[in-house]
């Protein structure tokens, strides 16, 4: 297990918290709520090791889509990149309602 | 060779437990102790079991049914008087593995003595677990798991855990060494009854000088403990929630707490 | 004697025999003869039979692609290796342990074949060891068309359901290669041994004239069959639903694509299952999807149910089909008894000139958009990708989706087939699936193969589709361009990664790539509520209990 | 003729357009669906963040609810705690803060009814038994669940729902076992010991794993409900599974639990020739001879 830990300068407000996915083969858990401070959090716990640029990229695309200052913890096991930009746009789909 | 479970068994209960209609594995008996009846019940293999998965001292069909027939007659049996103490001589390897097994419902066989068992102790009953030898996976949960109190010889041979180490093994894909290894740090996972103890779930530890031959010296000790134990039980809740307001449990099982303490709040919150 | 007669005769006279195959065959058949009963050898004489039947250095085609001549290749792997040894195996599928036994043993020395899926590893440490000597990786079709050029069989193993007491066979669904197998040897004057389920007094429909087979033996056991392309819809997970989505809007809807292929796997199997709701809801049907060529794979039953699909021509059966497509001889080729009547030749001639489009996943993409689903260590094979996979310059008919690749405007311009390639970025295990160079250079270098391994060559891929959006590469213009709309929709790869967001968003603007918000697609209505069928419960629901799910398929 | 002009769907297809999918459902939504709509105030939720304080020291990554969703709400219109087992997190495995939250939220059921408040509780079961990695915390656990169990069925109903596709193994097939009603879908195995390891402990002879359909034909639900160890036998479908649960809880306390009913099942086992391997007719004949409930 490895963990990671992003910020990104944005100022977005999210409007509600959300949880989707489950910690299962090739899925990944995520909690998005409000960051206390105008910028985002992201702190990954990951089963594969040695992933961190790949999570960079990846995050890199959905903060350039969704700029809110979200805290997001994630909890992932083995999901592709794919996967984890698909559950991060349903975590933030959720928080909108 | 008598196995140590039938040894203990016949020293504390003063008889072999055989009993008319019941199967060979299912020893069953009353004696005095410390003034008042009391009831042992214990397993033992039985080469000539109908059941060839249930024959080396696993709770089969058979051993959870009539288990819960012999506790479920106590408990009529002493329902207008003082429940008896139900003392439970534990050493059995786990639950039978069979095809025959699954078919009639071991699940429900093994339920049914888990709830006498439990109801025993709801009515009054102090229902002691004394664990002489293994008690893994199935077994605990059926022999030891609803009981006021849990002793335990304080013994290599003592075994309580979910799984053997050669299978736990395999099916977590780590090695004998590995595993070792892990419980020294992780209490839950190590195999020694010490550990065990610490997760708060057993009243006492025995240190008995001869765990395989009980002699009048040691015998008298775990007549004592156990006689302990019953008072410990009769003056204690009906449930369980003694083990997690154990010391051990305080210190291993703050999780445990944690989640206790939260629900509760949560649960009566306006709004339920 | 009348000139006929004459031509007839043995050669002697001019020299030379004009008849060494045909003399051989009848030396050899001489051989077995004591223990024949017409054309029926006793299942205990295989072994003996086979050393007799066989020289070294034969070329032995073993029929072998879903179903399996098995015990004729586990007789063959019997026989003694110093009397039977170098033998030349022609094979569609190296699929089983007796297969590579026949390499390890020295009975076989060279090998050609087509795929070699769960022997890919073996194949290549037999290469490596210099235990085998590969003559070369074909597509299915390809290695069948070379049995009637330069691999003309002097025996093939065979297999059937039943044979009669002339020995007429009935292949039963699985028709698959035998025909042209036993064709190739047939007419040119080698062995055809034949292993039936059982021999019976009258055969439901005869698949192959007794005339053409020599030898027929009893097995101990039915022959082995795979349902290769049966895939259970509780795996489709939602990013396939997602691309899947895409593929129907962005390709099946804008091209009319009318008549197609579709490959083994989940992104296809989703597609299939998508037909009937997403499909319906964009008022597709009838539209699109009409003549398949395909197996007759479970997943496409809620499809034909609901009337989207015309006809389905097969390369062999998916086990469990066989009620379904009797009571469905509208959609399904079938014979008089009502079973499949599948050969893989015609399918792969159908699916190579006949269909608008084939789609297929891949295991890995290069920069200019070639595929392969070679892997390091592992020399896999193609079955029949690269055929189905590839544009056929000698077609001549045209359909609107065939015209729609035109994008120049030059009097003789043509159409193209489009060859669609459906990936997600990832495998499981972090492994990217769009790579800087393919592992086929690397594999092709170290099995000493003359040209790489590459399955689909990106000159005849006109689509890549991603969990990221399309790349419609038939419209780039130029190899730049190219590589520019595949790292556009290559996702967090390496690939990917050396693109640039202001080159992707003029690409979209051009329509050279497309995300899905490009083409009304939301990744958010990517849910398995979407698919026709949720599992194989369901698939039988669908088939009005026709459908009956292999044992590893079925949980309840 | 255009096939498509002429064809006509089965009522038991159209149905499958309109069903949603129980089996499909994570906890979360399973516990939703299984109380009344609007009344669902999850307990310890994943933001409370009570996860397994083992996984990590052996780097596993945990969840954030360690696969156990609890929801107070109401069934029918009347209070109820509904508890749902996610099995694709760790296969559904027991571990202390899991285990510990099914016990206290059976618990407060219990206390609630004591004070006169009638709470009836629904356990949907995705269970493979004990996690192996906290190994003797989840037999601690799962003994004090069974404890709860046993003293809350006496006060209103426990109604345990297996519905696929893991199922419900080792402990988790006891607490099912203890529960005063049990639903189970076709798909839905309910079994002490997995296949698995009764192949590997008594070899391939007593049981075969691999083959599925004979998996399923000795403890899938359709045996289970027709040997009498499950009582409503349900589709895969939210709607019926939500039916049958307000219906078993309707019903109440049951008179005899299954586990009382010693002297039926002795006397079945009693008429089983165990000379002989059994096939899942012999336990449907013998059980329909003895008089199943």
């Amino acid at each position: 297990m490895e963990t990671l830990n992003f910020d990104y300068p944005v100022s977005g407000k999210v409007p509600h918290r959300a949880q989707v996915g489950v910690v299962g083969s090739g899925d990944l858990e995520i909690l998005l709520e409000p960051s206390p401070d105008p910028q985002a959090h992201v702190r990954i716990r990951t089963s594969v090791e040695g992933f961190g640029t790949t999570w960079k990229a990846v995050l890199d695309q959905f903060f350039a889509r969704y700029p809110a200052a979200a805290a997001i913890e994630i909890n992932d096991f083995g999901a592709t990149p794919g996967t984890v930009a698909l559950r991060l746009g349903q975590a933030a789909e959720v928080s909108k309602s | 060779m008598t196995s140590r479970g039938r040894r203990w068994f016949e020293a504390l209960a003063g008889s072999t437990g055989a009993n008319p209609g019941y199967p060979g594995s299912l020893l069953a008996a009353d004696r005095e102790l410390g003034g008042e009846r009391v009831a042992y019940i214990g397993l033992a293999p039985d080469p000539g079991s109908r059941f060839p998965r249930a024959s080396h001292g696993e709770v089969g069909l058979e051993e959870g049914w009539f288990g819960a027939k012999f506790v479920r007659s106590l408990i009529a049996a002493d329902r207008n008087g003082t429940p008896r103490p139900i003392i439970t001589v534990v050493d059995s390897k786990s639950q039978a593995y069979g095809r025959r097994e699954e078919l009639a419902g071991i699940h429900l066989a093994a339920a049914a003595v888990i709830a006498a068992f439990a109801e025993a102790r709801m009515a009054g009953h102090p229902v002691i677990a004394l664990i002489v030898g293994r008690a893994v996976s199935g077994s605990f949960l059926t022999l030891c798991g609803q009981a006021n109190r849990i002793l335990a010889f304080n013994d290599p041979e003592v075994l309580v855990h979910a799984m053997y180490k050669d299978a736990a093994a395999r099916i977590t894909r780590r090695s004998v060494a590995e595993l070792d290894q892990l419980g020294e740090r992780i209490v839950p996972m190590a195999y020694d009854i010490g550990s065990f103890a610490k997760l708060g779930g057993l009243h006492r530890l025995l240190d008995v000088a001869l765990p395989d031959a009980p002699g009048p010296a040691t015998l008298d000790q775990v007549q004592s403990a156990l006689v302990e134990a019953i008072a410990a039980a009769r003056s204690g809740p009906r449930d369980l929630s003694g083990r997690l307001e154990s010391p051990g449990a305080r210190e291993l099982r703050r999780a445990s707490l944690e989640v206790r303490r939260k629900m509760t709040e949560q649960w009566s919150e306006p709004g339920a | 004697m009348s000139p006929t007669q004459e031509a007839m005769k043995p050669a002697a006279a001019q020299g030379r025999s004009w008849c060494t195959r045909r003399e051989g065959k009848l030396r050899r058949l001489a051989l077995v003869e004591p223990w024949m009963t017409g054309k029926i050898l006793p299942r205990s004489r295989i072994v003996e039979a086979l050393e007799a039947l066989l020289l070294p250095g034969d070329k032995v085609v073993v029929e072998s692609c879903q179903k399996q001549a098995d015990f004729l290749s586990r007789s063959l792997a019997k026989v003694d290796p110093k009397k039977i040894h170098d033998l030349h195996i022609i094979i569609h599928a190296i699929a089983r342990p007796d297969h590579i036994a026949l390499f390890e043993e020295g009975i076989a020395r060279k090998l050609d074949f087509s795929f070699a899926g769960p022997q890919s590893l073996r194949v290549a440490q037999l290469v490596e060891d210099g235990q085998v000597e590969i003559g070369a990786i074909h597509t299915y079709v390809e290695i069948s068309a070379r049995l009637f050029v330069d691999l003309i069989p002097n025996a093939v193993l065979v297999c059937a359901e039943m044979a009669d007491r002339e020995g007429n066979l009935y292949t039963g669904a699985n028709t698959e290669d035998t025909p042209a197998n036993i064709e190739a040897a047939g007419f040119r004057d080698g062995l055809v041994i034949v292993q039936v389920n059982e021999i019976v007094d009258k055969l439901p429909r005869v698949d192959i004239p007794g005339g053409w087979v020599d030898v027929i033996v009893e097995a101990d056991r039915p022959f082995a069959k795979e349902p290769i392309q049966t895939r259970d819809p509780r795996d489709i997970k939602e990013l396939q639903i997602l691309t899947a989505m895409m593929v129907i809007r962005g390709i099946y809807e804008r091209h009319q694509v009318t008549s197609l292929n579709h490959g083994v796997g989940f992104d296809t199997a989703a597609v299939e299952l998508l037909l009937p709701t997403y499909g319906a809801s964009l008022g597709l049907k009838g539209k699109i999807c009409r003549n398949w060529i395909l197996n007759p794979q479970p997943t496409l039953i809620p499809a034909i149910e609901s009337g989207w699909v015309e006809s389905v021509h097969s390369f062999g059966n998916e086990d469990g089909m066989e009620k379904y497509i009797a009571a469905r001889p509208d959609i399904f080729f079938t014979g008089r008894d009502g079973t499949l009547r599948s050969n893989r030749v015609y399918c792969q001639l159908a699916g190579h000139y006949a269909v608008d489009l084939f789609i297929g996943s891949t295991l890995q993409i290069d920069g200019d958009g070639n595929t392969s689903t070679v892997t390091r260590g592992r020399i896999a094979g193609f079955g029949g990708a690269p055929n189905l996979g590839s544009d056929a310059h000698g077609r001549r008919h045209s359909s609107p989706a065939w015209l729609s690749m035109i994008t120049g405007d030059s009097p003789e311009a043509h159409g193209r087939k489009l060859v669609v390639q459906i990936v997600e970025t990832y495998k499981a295990g972090g492994v990217p699936v769009f790579v800087e160079t393919l592992d086929a250079v690397e594999v092709g270098r170290m099995a000493h193969l003359p040209v790489a391994p590459i399955m689909v060559y990106g000159e005849d891929v006109t689509h890549i589709v991603t969990e990221q959006g399309i790349a419609y590469l038939y419209k780039a213009d130029g190899l730049e361009e190219r590589r520019a709309a595949v790292s556009a929709v290559a996702g967090v790869t390496p690939v990917g990664l050396r693109g640039s967001a202001k080159r992707t968003a003029e690409l979209r603007g051009r329509g050279i790539v497309a995300f899905p918000e490009d083409i009304g697609v939301r990744p958010a209505d990517a849910n398995r509520s979407l698919l026709a069928a949720r599992s194989m419960q369901d698939l039988a629901t669908w088939s009005g209990g026709l459908y009956e799910p292999p044992a590893r398929f079925r949980s309840w | 003729m255009n096939p498509s002009e002429t064809f006509e769907l089965s009522p038991e297809v159209v149905a499958l357009g309109t069903r949603r999918s129980y089996i499909e459902l994570g906890a979360r939504d399973r516990a939703r669906q299984l109380l009344d709509p609007g009344t669902f105030r999850e307990l310890l939720g994943p933001f409370d963040r009570l996860e397994s304080p083992w996984l990590p020291m052996q780097g596993i990554v945990p969840q954030s609810d360690d696969g156990c969703v609890v929801a107070k709400g109401a069934i029918g219109g009347k209070p109820a705690v509904a508890i749902a087992l996610e099995g694709k997190f760790q296969g559904g495995s027991i571990g202390e803060v899991c285990g510990m939250k099914i016990a206290t939220a059976l618990h407060l059921a219990r206390t609630d009814n004591e004070k006169g408040i009638t709470t009836g509780a629904v356990l949907s079961v995705e269970s493979g038994g004990v996690r192996l990695q906290e190994a003797n915390m989840g037999e601690l656990v799962l003994a004090e669940i069974y404890a709860e169990i046993v003293a809350l069925r006496l006060h209103a109903p426990v109604i345990a729902v297996v519905a696929g596709m893991t199922g419900a193994f080792g402990g988790m097939s006891l607490a099912t076992a203890l529960c005063s009603h049990v639903v189970m879908t076709r798909q839905a195995r309910l079994s002490m010991n997995g296949p698995e390891v009764i192949e590997l402990e008594a070899g391939v002879e007593e049981l075969d794993a691999r083959d599925k359909p004979f998996i399923w034909s000795l403890c899938g639900g359709a045996q289970r409900f027709a040997t009498g160890f499950a009582d409503r036998l349900v589709e895969d479908d939210a709607a019926q599974v939500s039916a049958a649960v307000v219906d078993l809880l309707r019903q109440g306390v049951p008179e005899v639990f299954r586990t009382s009913m010693i002297d039926l099942f002795l006397s079945r086992l009693a008429a089983l020739d165990t000379g002989r391997q059994w096939t899942p007719g012999d336990i449907r004949e013998t059980w329909a001879k003895g008089g199943a409930r």
